[in-house]
């Protein structure tokens, strides 16, 4: 039984794994921390996330250890330039 | 009322300094961010300003509240514009009033110090003659590594 | 251009935010004075500003000047208005602009502070129930006994 | 030989003295001072001005030690309240 998130990427970051959304397949129990080393785990393009990125879960900023659920909205968040 | 927005739709600065205002008020601060032709020693031709939209508006408003919080009044207005915008043209007006003039100026300065700390929005420089390129920004408070 | 002036004509904003703008700059801020419907606890009906005209405009001038220095653009107007005004009716606007908001909300602070130290205008309350009262003031620098 | 200058009253001052200008002769060499004290010198209402009332001389703001010329224009500034 695996948990299934929904990852976002913005500016940046889109232009580097080259989507806007992708599902991803997490073990029951993860972290943001296990999202990001599954994706890095990727390759190409995906190694060119930053390890230690800033998130926001369900639309709230997040640390890295915080706990996903189910279908939790998991936005990688670029240094923002808003104003 | 405090009012917040992101909109796509181009700001008119008059409109926004309406939504604030009382008999009781004797200051009103209009700030108005507008898109620059330089940045950098860079000659830029115009801006592009994404957000993580869902995110934005509930921020926005959050930053909005906690500004009338300071200002003692609910008389605060912001919106932020997205979407592409040619110089000159204005990217966010926060208009403000209050009894007295240093609440007023305060609340302005904190609505657009916090929108550059947290606000998820992001801009894209375009140059006359090399590639467009992501504005360098901030990593917002409470995210961007592990909870301390 | 550095554009200040006395008046007795009602001040539209918008007209005095059109003073200002260019295509290097990124912010602009607006400040309004407005006639308030109290002061001091006592509720007030509206306010006559007098003038001694004459040195008010050279003195706005100066402040103008010593705020578009500290601005580093030339890019402010500030209007001043005298005469019997309304509840809600603006006495004053200053607009500014400048490539960073530092300096606009500096400067426009500067010339609201230095208009309430030495600019020659007073103003009188009038109220509902009580004689008007000629509203306590500011002695400006540089006058009110000998030179130190 | 006299010298005459220009008395300009402004706001609460102008209602104290209820004229808002008035020829004052003063002594060959006078100064602001030598000004406010000939104008409280002529009893009511005139002494009711404070005895170092702010000033500008030729809308120049000025001590009270400044010396006065023929024609200058000397303005009674009370506290001001502009904004």
């Amino acid at each position: 039984m695996t948990l299934s998130v929904n990852a976002l990427f913005f500016a940046s970051y889109r232009d580097l794994v080259g989507t806007s959304h992708m599902a991803v397949e997490l073990s029951p129990g993860a972290t943001v921390s296990d999202l990001v080393a599954e994706l890095r785990g990727r390759g190409a393009p995906f190694d060119t996330l930053p390890a230690e990125p800033a998130v926001a879960v369900n639309r709230t900023y997040a640390f890295l250890d915080e706990p996903l659920s189910a279908d939790d909205e998991v936005a990688f968040i670029p240094p923002v330039a808003g104003g | 009322m405090v009012h917040s927005a992101v909109t796509t739709d181009p700001i008119d600065p008059t409109s926004v300094l309406e939504r604030v205002g009382s008999p009781e008020d004797g200051a009103t601060v209009l700030f108005l961010g507008i898109v620059r032709n330089h940045a950098d020693g860079r000659s830029v031709t115009g801006m592009r300003y994404d957000a993580y939209i869902e995110m934005a508006e509930p921020v926005l408003a959050e930053i909005a509240h906690e500004a009338a919080a300071r200002l003692g009044t609910e008389r605060l207005a912001v919106i932020h514009r997205v979407g592409a915008l040619d110089i000159g043209e204005v990217s966010v007006a926060i208009a403000v009033s209050s009894p007295h003039r240093a609440e007023s100026f305060d609340a302005s300065r904190y609505v657009i110090e916090e929108i550059k700390k947290r606000l998820p929005v992001w801009k894209q420089e375009h140059y006359t003659d090399e590639p467009a390129r992501w504005v360098d920004g901030t990593v917002p408070p409470g995210t961007g590594g592990v909870r301390a």
